[in-house]
This record gives C-alpha cells, structure tokens and sequence, in this order.
C-alpha cells in the first residue's frame, strides 16, 4: 500500500514505528450481519487497486442468521496482501479486528492466530449488561494473554455513536478507517472506494460512512503505535479483482455461452447469481430449474440445439446430474459442467472446502463414460478454462468438467484484465445444409472425432440416442458395433491427450521429493515448497490441470524424484495412524489415480479440515516425509 | 445463420412434403399397438401443415412410445427415462423457429417424470406432449403405472394393484398457468388428428392424453370404451376441437363445454361413469417461459463482446 | 441325460449311433412369442431334474414385439448340459433348433455356431407364400451348407398341423420332443415336467401337449440318425435350479429382508417380479416407487425405522441413486443395493450383459463413501450373498452393493438346495430401552464400528443427518470432527479386510500367467483355463468376490506370476489397436483398481459384446498372451 | 420387540410428558422466522397429546424448514434436499406404531420434491406434511422458488421473476386420492395448532400449507396480510378446523365450505383476492397404502422359514 502524502485528520499524529512487510494477513470478524464481510473485501479492493498483491478468504457462519456473540456465527473476511502476487490465505493472521470475543475463538479453534497476532478488540463487552457476558469476556482477555496475542482494547461502538446513531450498522467502516492507520493508507483513495461501494445510496449515508471512517483513521492515528507498509511495485498491466465465482461468470459469457441451466446449491450458486445480473446484456440467460436433473436436461436440449450450455453445481446436484451425464458422453453433446466442490459426502460441510469429487467426476457414469475434466488452480484460470472447456466440448463433442472449489469460489485475488477475443465466441448456429452423405457420428477412426448436425439443417435430420447405435445413430443390436462405438469415444481422449504436453516441473528436475497437486492448492503448495527449498531441501512440485485425459510424461517425471507425493484436500486413511498400514490404506484421490497410472508408489498428504490447506501445515507435513527418507 | 437474417430460408418455399417425408425408420412396436395410430396422425398433421423436417423435432423418454422420434424423419432425441419436457423446453429455449412433438409414456410422465410434467406445464413454453397412456409400463414388459386400474395385475403386483389410477388430466389441470388440455383416444383417427392439429396451433405447451392401447399386455383393456361408443362423453364447443359430423353421430354421448371455463374442465376431468374426449382447457394467454429464454439470441458477436467489456471494466483495479 | 429304459412311441424306432458326450450345447431360437424360451428353459429344467450339470442363457430380442423372421427379432434359450457341473454358456452350440433360418443368422452373428454344428430347421419357408420368402430360405440352406453345417430340415408346422389346429402355439413342445428322441429321453419324466410347467391348464391344454411332444418324439425317432448321450454321475445332494434373479429373490426372503423398493428396471426388474409373486407368504412387500431415487429413499426410511431393505436396480437407476446411497454412507444406514449390470454407458444395450459398473458403484458419491461391495460369480452364490449381504451391511452400519450381471441373471443353473437357518433372518426390530449413555454414533476408534437406535427405543432419540456430525450425530462445525468421522467411516473397511483371507489361487500357485477375474465370467475363465492347461501352459486364476474393501494378499499372490492380467467384461483401450500404447491406454476396471491397489503391471483383456465371453475367446486372448512372452 | 406382543408399553402409561420433552436443540432459525412459530406449535400439540417422543419421527429435506428435526426432541431424519416424502413414507411402511411429523420448504417439496410430493398424496400414508411455504429459497439465500409470486426480485431473478406462483393447493386437490388438505399462515398460532391437530388425527396423509415469514429475505412479505385480517378469507364449517371464537371476530372475511366437496375446495384454492385459510378438503374414507404395506410384521420367524422353504422347494430338481 501506498503511503499517504496527506493524512485526512484535524488532531495531530502520534509518532509511530512503520515497519516495511512483504506480506501482511488481516481478518476482519463479527457477527454475521455486522458488515465485517463488507469492510474486509472493501480493505481488499482497495489494496489491490494501489497495486498490491491479495489473496481474500470469506468467512462464513454455516447458518443464515446465527445466535449473536458465537463461535458458530463467525463472519468475515480474511485478506492477505502482499508486495508481490498473493497465492493463497497464507497461515496466521498478523492483525485480527473482532467485533467480540466469542467470534474470535473461532479463528483461534481453527489456528489462524499465532503469539504476537494483534487483535483490535471491541471493549464494550466488558460492561455489557448482559449476563455472563462481561465475565467471558475478562475471561477470553486473560486467556488471549496467556495465548501470546496483542490485544488492544477498542471502544468501537462507543467511538461509533460520537458519530452516527445507530452503531452496529457503522462499526466495520470504522474500523476500516482504524485499518488506515494501521497502514498509513491514503484516505483519498479509501473514500473513493467507499463511495464506489455505497453505490446509490443516499446522501446522508454516504456522509454518514465518511464521517465514520474519518473517526476510524484519527482514532487510529491517535491510540495504535503499530504502523505497516506493504510496499508495492510498480507494474503498467491493468489488472480486475474478483473472486472465482465471478471469473467463471464472466469468463463463460467471454466464451459466448448463452445459457446457464442450474439448481441453487452452495457454494456454485453464485455464479449464476453473477451471471443473473449481467447475462442479458451479452444475451444470455439463467433457467434456474425444478431441480438438477432438469437443469442439465434443459441444458442438454440446448446442447442439441446447437448452443453449447453451461451448468454450475456442487456435490449433491453433481450426484444427480450423473444419468444425464452418461448419456451427454453415450450421445456426445457438448456441455460445460462446473462442479464447485465442497466438503462431502452427503450434504457434508455445504459451505467449505474439499477436493473430494475428483473420481466421482471420473467415474460416476454406470459403464465407460470417458469425458474431459480440468481444474483451473487460480482465479485467472476460472476465467480461462471457460473459454478452453467450450471449445474442447465442441471440438471433443461431450461433456467437459471443470472441477473447482469453495476457496477459490469466494477468494478474490488481482489478475491481468483478459483482452476479449472474437474467437472466443461460439459462432452463430449453422444452419446450413448439411452434407448428406456425412452420418451424424462420422467418428474418425484414428482420432474419435466426428461433426454433427444441428436443428435446422437440411439433410442432417437423424435421431439422438442413449442406446448403443452406429454412425447413423441408429439403435445398434450387433456387438461389433458397441465395441468400436465405445472405441471412438474412448479414442477422444487419446486424441487430446496427444496434444497436451508434460506439466512443468516448479524447481529442480530431480530431488528428494515431488509433490503433485491439483486445483486451488497451487499458491499454498508453492508457498511451502519454497519455504523448504530456501532450507536446502531438495523439493519439487507438478501442479496439474487436466486430470483426464491425465497430463503426459508423469511417470518420467516421477522417475526423477527418490519420492511422489500428493497434497490433496480430501480424506485419505493416515498411514502413521494406528491400524492402517501401506496396504489396507484408502489413499487421497489423486494418489489414487497417479498409482493406477504410473504405477509408481505415490504417497499423499491429505487432510479434510474444511478449509483451506494453509502453507505451514503443507510445509510441516512435507518436513516429516523429507526427513522420513 | 440462425439468429441472423436467415435468406436461405426463401428457398424453403419451393419445396413441398409429402407423407414420406416424416416416415423415419420402420415402426417396431406391435401390430395393434396404439402408438402407431398416433405417429401416424402426427406424420400426416406434418404433411398437411408442411412442416419443414429438419425444422421439426420429436423429443421423448423411454419406453414403448418413447422410440417414436426413431419413426419420424425428422430430428429426433430419445433421451432418458422420465426427462423428455426437460429437454424439450432446452431445445425450445434459444429455437422459436422450430416445431416440437414431444412423445411420454405413463410411466415416463406421471411415474419418474412427474416433476418435469408438473413444470413444463407452469413453464407453458410451446410444443405439443403427446401423454401415451397405456396404463402400463410396457417397454419393461409389464409394470403397474400410476395410470393402472385398481386391482390391475401386473408383474410387480401379481395379486393386483392396491391404488387407485392417478389422473393425469385432473393433476395437470391443478397447475398454475395449465394453458391446454385435452384428451382423445388412439382408435379415433380424426379425433387424435383434429385434436393434434388444436395443439399444434396452441401458443404455449399442449398437454393432450391419449388413450394407448397395448394388445401385447393390455389385451382388451380399452375394449369395453371402443366397443361401446357412449361411454365416451364427447366434449364439444365451437371454440375446443373441431368435430367431424360422423363423430357427432357415433358418440352420442356428448356435452358441449367451454374450454375456458376452468372450474367445468376440473369437474369434466374427474367423470367416472364415462371417458370425456376434446378440449377440457385452453388459455392463450397464459405467460410463456420461453419468450423468456429467447431474448437475445440477434444480438451480433460485437454486442456481446461490448457488454463482456463493460462486465470486465467493473472489476477493474 | 439318463437313457430312457422304454421309449414311449407306437412305431418302432430307427436305429441310431448313440454318442457319449461329456457336455452338449442346445440352442432354441425362434422369432418372439413362438415359445422358444419355454423349451428351452423346459430342456434345461429336465436335464438338470435328471442330474446332469446345466447353464442356460436367454436369447432376449431387445424390442417387446420385434417384427417376425427377423435377426433383431431372435428369441430363445442356449442350454448346455454335462456330465459335471456346467459353469458358463460354453461355446458354439451342437445343436440348433431354429424356427427360420433368419433368426438363425443372429446367431450365426454372435459365433454362436460351428462348423458341424446340426441346425434342425422349419421347413415350411421352401413353399412360403410371402414374398421373397422361399428366395430367402433356399439362400440361407446354400449359405449353410457353405458354412459346413448340418441341415435337417423338419417339417415342424406340417406335423403340428396333424395334431392341433393352432401350429405356432405348440411348436415349442412339439420340437422338444424330437429333442427327446435325439438325446433318447424317459418321457415319462419329460411329461411329468410338461405338466407342472403347464399348471392349471385345462385338460385340453395338457392333452394336446402331450400330443405334440409324442409326435415331436415320433418324428426324430423315425427320421434323424444321431443320439447323444450325456451321461450322468450319480449324486445324493438335493438340488434345486433357478437363475440369478430369481437366487437373489429366494436368498433375500431367506436373508430375513421385509422390504424391497424398487423402480422397474432390465435386467434387475425380474428380482422384484420373483419376490412379489411370493415375498407376502414370507411377510414382505415390494414397494415400487414413482422413480429410483424414491425408491432408495423409501428404503432407507425403513432403514431407519428398523428394517434392513433390499433395493434392486441397473446403470441408470443406479446413476438415479447416487445422492441416496451417498447419504447411506454418510449417515450409516444399512442396505443391501443390487445392481443387476447391462451394456452401457447410459441407456446402452438394455437387456445385454457387462460388467462396466465396477468403478461407478466404488466411486459415484461426491466426497469419499466408503463402501462395500460383493460380486457373487455363480447362481448359488447370488443366494448366498444375499445372507452375507444383509449382516454386513447391519455388523458395518452402511451400503452393501451387491454385483450381478444380465448373464447370471437369467442364467439357470442348478445347485445343492440351501438349508435354511434361522440366525440367517433379520432378528425383530430391538425396542428395548437404549443405554443413555451410548451416542448414537459411537465410533470404536479401532474399528469405525458403532450400534444404531431405533425409533421406538426409548431414550435413543437422535437425528440423523447427511451433513458432516459428531458422535451425537450433532452438526459438526469443527474441522477436527469432519476428520475423525470420514475417518471412522473409511475405518469400517480396514475393520472388514482384517476379517478377509487371502483369496486361493485355482491351479498353481506360481506360473507365467495369472488371471484375475470377478463376477459372472468365473465359468468361462476357469474353462478356458483349464484347457490351456491341458496343453501344458503355466496359468493360473484368481477369482475375487470382494471388490472393496478388495481382498486381501493379492500383491503378494501376484508377484509369483511372470504376468498378471484380468478378464472382463467391459471396455478398455485395445493396445494393440492403432495409437493406443500402453502409455495412453485407458485399462478395464478391475485392472484399473489392481493396478493403484498393487502396483503391479496389470494388464487387461476385455470386451463389450453384449454377451456373456466364451471359453474360447477368452483362451484365445489368454494364449496371445502367453506366446507373447 | 415390535410386532410381537409389546409388554414393555404397559409402564409407558406411567410417563407424562412436559413441554420440554419435545425440544431439541435450540432453534437456529433467524429471530421472527415463520419455522419458530411451527415448531412450537408441533411441540405443544405434543405434549397436549402426549405423544411418546421415542414414538415419533420427525422427517425433513433440506432447507432453513428443514432443520425443524433437530428441533424436536425426538426421533429425526434429516435427509436430502426434496427427498422427505419417500423417506417419511419409509419409515411408515412396517411401522404403524409412529407418529411421523414432515417438514418441507416450498422449494423442498415444490421444485425438487415436486415427484415425491404428488405421488405421497395418493399413497395416502398416514403422516403430517407441512409444507413451510416462506416463497423463497432461504437457506440457499434468495432464490426464486416456485411459490414466490411473479416479478419477485431474487439473486436468480434479479430483474424479477418470470413467471406466477404455482399454488400448491390446486395442485395437491388435483392429485387422486387427495385426502386431507388445509391451509393456515404462521402468524396466528391458535390456528396452526387446530389445524396440525386436525391433521394429526387424520387417517391417512394430511397436507398442510402453511404461510411462513421468513423476515431475514423477506422482509416485508406477508405484512399486507398480516396487518388486514379482512385480507385472509376463514373457512369455517363444523366438519372443517374448529375455530375459537377469537378468529372468527379477527376475521371478517369468512365463507362455509364443506371439506367433503372436492369441487368448491378447488375454486376456493384458486382464490385470488384474499388467502383462504382452514380445511379445504377431507376425505377420511381415501385408499391407504400403509395399510397394505403393513401387512406381515407380525410374522414369526418359523412362519418366515416355512414360506421360504416351501418356495425353494418349488425349484428342487
Ligand atoms: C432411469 C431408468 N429407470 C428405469 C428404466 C426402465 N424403463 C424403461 S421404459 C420404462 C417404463 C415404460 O413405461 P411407459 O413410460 O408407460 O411407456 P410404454 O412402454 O408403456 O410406452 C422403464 C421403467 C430406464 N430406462 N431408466
Ligand atoms: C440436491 C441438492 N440441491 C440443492 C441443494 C441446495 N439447497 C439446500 S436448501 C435449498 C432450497 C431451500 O428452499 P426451501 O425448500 O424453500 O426451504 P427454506 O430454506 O426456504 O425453508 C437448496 C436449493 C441441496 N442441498 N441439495
Ligand atoms: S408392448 Fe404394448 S405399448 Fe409396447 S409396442 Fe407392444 S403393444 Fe405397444
Ligand atoms: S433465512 Fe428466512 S426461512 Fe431461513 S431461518 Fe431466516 S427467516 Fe427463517
Ligand atoms: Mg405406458
Ligand atoms: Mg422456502
């Protein structure tokens, strides 16, 4: 962040210490509905826009209105910026501003605090006339102590209403004005950014909002000795901020899709709210349908008609989605499924993170279904892979998968503004007459590939089928016809496989140990593996986005390494926990697939805390098998 | 170029279609089999209207009547077991230039396909569905269907079925926005005809049941109905379906109701002591999804591409 | 077949050379609704009755009314007999009794017959008056005769005549009686047959049955030369004979099971079509459901109100299934699923078999859902899994899949009678009152294991949930207890592997070639194998019936072989086909699971023609193999 | 042991069960939610009944609605998203001795449960469903559902909704075998209560619609109705809800209906003007398919192994 020429305030600074950081971690905490959500992604905003590097991870209470002061209701946002590009929400947070205390221990339960974190605390709770409360809260305060935090006592609300009247609906941009401070941030900038979000409210609010960021700033200014800066370097790109919701949103109407059919399920709804709110103007619309056997049969019906669809879901819906999905492979209609994974099975944790639907993507389908699966690992690649996955769905005529997850669904981070391209878009309809001496599944012996007809063209009248059928899709009873069928559909994969080239290896060629990774852990596995690469460790990573048909020249790769391991989140027996060994272990999903793939005896770390895998624990994790041999 | 002016389309004009050319593949149901009847009204409905056959497309599920896209030489999809409407409202949604069939069983519709059946009537996007009710999974080789007689034996109940038969019409015409019913009776030729060709006309989907027999598992099952034509009640009124004089003369049975009285198609729905054939229902005006789902399909790739622009610019930093 | 002491005809009989055989193939076929199927299962009942060894398959058309002398149309059944126990289908048939040398050609399509082989065909078309009729019958008999086949050409419908009006009800029986000359059959049995299987026809019914089969006798003794012989070895067990389908039925009423919920669905419907015809006598019901995913839910209500239900089903329904069994996982709720396996992906070839559901019952739900699942490779063992079905899926609180396939669901085989035992049903439903100090998900850390309340059970109240929950079955918002649990459910399956020996190696236990196997092929491999160990080759076999957790010891058997390799029936990239190496090669599905499970090369042959694999492609394929190093 | 002579009950009749015997965990839902009124009213019809809590089963989908089993101190199934129908008719089948409780959200039962919810009217099971109608997606945070009124704003719909409400009503009274149906808003516990009592006591399925706030999306919604009583249309008749003397001077707006005429229960769940609360329709008499599934429970094992047995000898060779 930049320094600011000019600080905004009518009373006299205090001298303070600015130490110079190449990362910093914020979190902002309340209770759900106190706008901790707001004044962290605006902090967010604001830093990327001065041309830092950040990486914001959404706190969320799993239920939509949580008893007040809960450790179950925590809301907020965590924001980590840095000099240089932010990967990932880092390991423990520097600055902690918490509306209670209670809140708080939900960060603490799931480590993100460390000693010497500093917590910017609400105090009117010690004289809150509410029972018990004042008591936990002397309570929690001894407790931070023996902790090792920094706490510094903020009487927010109490600063809060020398201002407006009602405080709970101001204190998060108080505290962002508090945050000013902290980084010394130029309050032009900051407001202009404020006012940004307020939108079209009304005068008096936007007055109101200032007024309190302003008290926010000189309260700062006046009590916090601490100052940071987080230097910024200079860059001429233009850059969006936005989260991976958002990239699959605009990256999908980049690809001229024109119709999103879906269900509401968290976390992929809001992509469709995103899209909702803008398709029209690119001409596209939402069907949000009866349910999500519906929503891929109305897309598939698109699909036959001629405009590739986009469908969004996440666990549950994939489930149902499975039927329709095999005959979308049988019938080879081009579609684009995005499955934002969350934690399972079953309804599981429906608000967080895992990677657990790597083999149900792959092999859900009763009988050989092979089909196309990518995972974008960072927000750029959300808006990038829907161009490629449309392309490849026309191209490969069927399903292509795109698996992401809930870190990277609701994790905003900085990436160079896509320049659009015509050849993005789908081209119009054909509907030109087709050649009549072509059959509708024309398969290419060597390659799979065929072209089909669309409605509308003349000649190319012909009936789609989930039966086993020959070129003419017709009903096929003669075995010959079902092998070489499954064949050309098989055969698709091999095809582009043969396009595809090895993944890069990040860091030496050869070493001690490779670690292989997939989707959203990119930024932390690297994060990691560079911590014990400056150790001296001889530690390499392969980080893969086309998981079928599996990227080329793995098994050379692996060859390299004395051990291959994978970092995954999803569950995977504990080999060092009591009664399991290497042989009745269940490995992690990945591994799973790597093994049957290279035959090489890939072991895996995985882990399925609901939330993303930070640095440290990667690091900590990869320190054992480093030193295990 | 759909979407675009679509010049190629003149040429159309010339071109004229004889029966033949909807005739797809040779029918394999059974001889006697009512699904026959109906494609057959349904290829001559085509002819006689001219549709144009690749603009033309028959959706359907699985099952006995299911294979009727196979039959017609025209686009087809012969989809999944239950979500023929799904995919037809797809392949309406961004297409108002084509004309859609769509062929359900029983079971298809009212068993595994209830929930689509109940919404697509709500979504009232146009095409005509065709219900093959031949109160019997027949594909499967004989299952009770949400349509069976009470006390039907089946292969699933040997010793009879223990509900009474659900009714299509009185469900359908339950929901919101329900825009056309109607049903008729595969051994009436002109009625499915005339009653085929209403539903085509309807601006918005038509809901219409036809009585399906199944001589191979159902023999004899419509035959008192068929043999005895006043247990037909015959639904008539200048604005339902068209009635052929020789028709008013062999149903004597018959009672003249308006289609857009609701509350009288409700009750007409629920006859027990007769089977009522016509126009039970018909608004058209009801809200169609799929004027909807078709807004901006002429927009030009410069138009999208400027909106995409201005979308991206709000996330700028 | 015992040779008849008295033959039960008014004219003398020809003299004939009788042949010792050790097996023999019969094959019925005519066009649909001729009877075919009725003989031939009517053929197969008396061989067995009389002690010989017996499989018999169905030739299925895949419409309900295919049009008549057509190849689509092919209806009928495959018997083959033996001395010993009959294990497969075997390979081309002996004898053929063919109703039109059209539907005869289906069968020629499938290598259904051989040089020699003796087709016993209607004769009629030679005179018919339809079109292009005689043409086509004088073609086929030239084509024939070309192929080296031996034509009898029998007056079939001329002889009926002579006895009833109506020839094509009674062609059926009429031909099985010249059968009964051919293999020189004790009528009285055959009659005493005839008659139970005609139940309470009318009298006239019966005698005019009666007739036909003598007259069908009286013709092949006086007019076809060869008689067979297969002899019978003399046993004292009781038997009983039925197909796969109707074992499930017979061991899920013995198992104990009260409910089976179900969706019509081929190959699986005929389970639930067998039970409803009788599960009321032992106090169940067959639930049929408006769809698969109301049926399953169905189920697992009784699930939980006390009552371990079966549920079978095929590829789409299973597909339908998906979130529910996910949720049974999840929420540990014991089930027996039966999933009857055909052609796929999607609609596939309905009434055909595969085994193309391995990894899709493994691997479907979201998220990780450990699993059980069994695959019975012979008719008695589809009862008897039934039984071990039930208590595994109580003793490990959760989903058993059970793995059939079209092949052993139609297939008939007879063994020894199961004598029932109590402790094999259900015991009632426990209402007694629950410890209150037991949670209802109290996980032995060692094992997973934990005892369920029931409603009814007084203070073992709780509330079930799909989504992620503590010991109390309490949502979890802890990422500690997500870990605990999937641990505790992946538990269960190390729990049962403990429990599991090793599987035995059939034939040596070293060797250059060792076939893996699962299912219904077990027959045809063992026979294939066999053979080739006859001629002197080192192979062996290995057949598993526990898919997960996968049994145990196979790394270790493994290594003894030169080559490990699996048989089966669902698709994998021929590597010796044009641009599949064994780099890009997509390998059958057990394979795919050995290959991660071991590490070892395991290599693959499989094939997807819609019916079951004979003895003799599979030692073909095996034999390529061998010599190939 | 169940199904078997049950001694163990006889001291149940020494139990007597207060409020909190019924409450489970505390409620999560948002303060002013619609669900907390429900609840509290299932609790105390509970306890006036003295429903054995071990005895009762509560049964749900998912959804805010939905959480409603963890609420109750009792047996619970929490299951999947639509899916609470076939579960609950589950649990019905060989259990006679339950009391089933279902709660459902207008999505639940509506959009993804559409299926389940028509074909568990005309099974007919004895069970309470009540569907919480709140017009909205609330736990997945404002979507559009079925039931929310045209040109609604939603996060799906943010130029607003398509298309009308469907009415679950006229839906429901479409279904064959309908056999209790009734309507009733969450603001005015004394009728809730009259009404689950009505629908407790039903034999067979009772279908409740109940109107329920839900202040956290819409806020707002239902406050026209809320604040002019003359708005709800009460229908009374001594066959119907009782009503207290205090609702019938609440509301003005009354009208005697007979709940055993399907005809006029139909036109009144088409009312357009105002919200008709009470019985719409009863039919005591209505096939129960529990009845048939029931059947065989009380089985001996030696009576189990003798029918197997005689089956298996059926196949002997
Ligand atoms: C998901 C799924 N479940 C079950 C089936 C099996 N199946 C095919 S058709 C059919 C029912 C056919 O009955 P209906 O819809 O009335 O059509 P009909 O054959 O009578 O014309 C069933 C159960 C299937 N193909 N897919
Ligand atoms: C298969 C599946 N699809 C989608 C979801 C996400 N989901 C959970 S609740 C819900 C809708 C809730 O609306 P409603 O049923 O009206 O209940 P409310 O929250 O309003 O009480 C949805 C779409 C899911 N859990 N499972
Ligand atoms: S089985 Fe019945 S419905 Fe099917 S084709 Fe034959 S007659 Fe028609
Ligand atoms: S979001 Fe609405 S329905 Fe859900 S708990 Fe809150 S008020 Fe109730
Ligand atoms: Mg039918
Ligand atoms: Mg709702």
């Amino acid at each position: 962040m930049t320094t600011s020429a000019t600080v905004a305030t009518d009373q006299a600074p205090r001298p303070a210490t600015i130490r110079t950081v190449s990362q910093h971690i914020v979190e902002f905490v309340s209770d759900s509905g106190e706008g901790a959500q707001t004044a962290g992604q605006l902090f967010g905003t604001i830093a990327a826009k001065s041309g830092n590097g950040v990486w914001t991870v959404e706190i969320i209470p799993a239920e939509v209105e949580p008893p007040a002061r809960s450790r179950a209701g925590a809301s907020g946002n965590r924001v980590r910026v840095g000099t240089k590009e932010v990967t990932n929400m880092g390991d423990t947070a520097d600055i902690v501003i918490a509306f209670n205390e209670q809140v708080l221990y939900s960060r603490i339960d799931v480590g993100a605090l460390k000693q010497g974190t500093m917590i910017l605390l609400e105090n009117k709770w010690a004289k809150s006339g509410l029972p018990g409360v004042p008591e936990a809260y002397a309570e929690a305060l001894a407790d931070f102590a023996r902790r090792g935090y920094v706490v510094v006592e903020v009487p927010m609300e109490a600063e809060c209403l020398k201002v407006v009247k009602d405080a709970r609906r101001g204190k998060n941009i108080w505290c962002l004005g508090l945050l000013c401070a902290v980084y010394d941030l130029d309050m032009q900038h900051v407001e202009v950014e404020l006012k940004r979000k307020l939108g079209k409210k009304s005068a008096e609010v936007v007055a109101n909002n200032i007024a309190l960021l302003t008290s926010g700033r000189t309260w700062g200014d006046a009590n916090i000795e601490m100052r940071f800066n987080v230097p910024v370097e200079p860059t001429t790109q233009t850059m969006v901020v936005m989260n991976g919701n958002q990239a699959i949103a605009l990256g999908a109407m980049a690809a001229g899709f024109e119709v999103c059919s879906m269900y509401p399920i968290t976390p992929a709804t809001s992509v469709s709210h995103h899209l909702a709110s803008v398709f029209h103007r690119s001409g596209g619309f939402v069907h949000q349908a009866e349910d999500e056997i519906a929503a891929i049969g109305f897309a598939l019906g698109c699909a036959y008609a001629g405009k590739t669809p986009l469908t969004v879901t996440s666990g549950p819906g994939l489930a149902l989605k499975t039927e329709f999905i095999g005959l979308a492979v049988m019938a080879e209609l081009p579609i684009v499924l995005v499955d934002v994974q969350r934690g399972g099975p079953s309804t599981g944790l429906p608000t967080r993170v895992e990677q657990g639907d790597l083999l149900s993507v792959l092999f859900a389908e009763p009988g050989d279904a092979p089909k196309i699966i990518l995972a974008p690992a960072t927000i750029a690649e959300c808006f990038d892979f829907m161009i490629t996955a449309r392309k490849l769905a026309e191209t490969f005529r069927g399903p292509v998968m795109v698996l992401t997850d809930a870190n990277l669904a609701t994790g905003q981070q900085p990436f160079p503004r896509p320049e659009l391209k015509e050849e993005w878009l789908a081209p119009p309809i054909d509907q030109s007459a087709w050649d009549r001496t072509v059959r509708p599944y024309e398969w290419d012996p060597a390659t799979g590939l065929s072209q089909r007809p669309i409605p509308g063209q003349r000649n190319g009248n012909y009936v789609l089928t989930g039966l086993a059928h020959d070129e003419h899709s017709r009903v096929a009873y003669e075995s010959s016809i079902n092998q070489h069928s499954m064949e050309m559909r098989s055969r698709k994969l091999a095809t582009l496989l043969d396009s595809l080239k090895p993944p890069t290896v990040r860091g030496d060629d050869t070493g001690d140990l490779l670690v292989v990774g997939w989707g959203s852990t990119l930024g932390a596995i690297d994060e990691a593996i560079d911590r014990l690469r400056a150790e001296g460790h001889r530690i390499s990573s392969v980080h893969l986005r086309y998981l079928s048909p599996m990227e080329p020249g793995l098994k050379e790769i692996f060859a390299r390494f004395k051990k291959v391991m994978t970092v995954e989140i999803n569950y995977s027996d504990d080999v060092n926990a009591a009664g399991f060994t290497a042989q009745n272990r269940r490995y992690s999903q990945l591994a799973f697939l790597l093994r049957a793939q290279t035959l090489c005896d890939v072991d895996c770390w995985s882990r399925v805390p609901g939330s993303p895998l930070s640095p440290s624990m990667i690091e900590n994790a990869l320190r054992t098998h480093l030193t295990k041999g | 170029m759909f979407g675009l002016k679509q010049d190629w389309q003149l040429d159309e004009k010339a071109r004229h279609f004889v029966l033949e050319d909807y005739e797809g593949a040779a029918p394999r149901w059974c001889s006697g089999c009512g699904d026959n009847a109906v494609l057959s009204a349904v290829q001559r409905l085509a002819r006689d209207l001219q549709l144009v056959p690749e603009k033309t497309v028959t959706v359907a599920g699985i099952g006995c009547s299911s294979r009727f896209p196979h039959y017609m030489k025209t686009y087809g999809f012969h989809g999944l077991h239950g979500r023929a409407l799904p995919v037809a409202s797809g392949v309406r949604a961004r297409r108002p230039d084509l004309d859609i069939f769509v062929a359900t069983g029983d079971g298809d519709c009212c068993a595994i396909g209830t929930a689509h059946w109940i919404h697509a009537i709500r979504y009232n996007m146009k095409m005509v569905v065709m219900l093959l009710d031949n109160n019997v999974y027949g594909l499967t080789k004989k299952q009770t269907s949400p349509t069976s007689r009470r006390s039907f034996t089946s292969n699933t109940h040997p010793q009879g079925s223990l509900l009474s038969p659900l009714n299509p019409l009185s469900v359908t015409l339950g929901i919101t926005n329900a825009s056309f019913v109607a049903q008729t009776v595969d051994w009436n030729p002109a009625h499915v005809y005339e009653t085929l060709k209403a539903a085509h006309a309807h601006p918005g989907l038509a809901f219409v049941r036809i009585l399906q027999r199944c001589p191979h598992f159902m023999d004899g099952h419509f035959q008192d109905i068929q043999d005895d034509p006043s247990k037909i009640l015959l639904m008539t009124h200048d604005k339902g379906i068209p009635i052929d004089p020789s028709l008013k003369r062999l149903f004597k049975n018959q009672v003249v109701h308006d289609p857009s009285d609701l509350d009288a198609a409700r009750r007409y729905a629920d006859t027990q002591d007769a089977v009522p054939i016509g126009l039970f229902y018909r608004n058209e005006h009801a809200e169609r999804y799929d004027l909807d789902t078709a807004r901006g399909i002429d927009m030009t790739p410069q138009q999208r591409m400027k909106a995409v622009d201005a979308e991206l610019d709000r996330f700028l930093v």
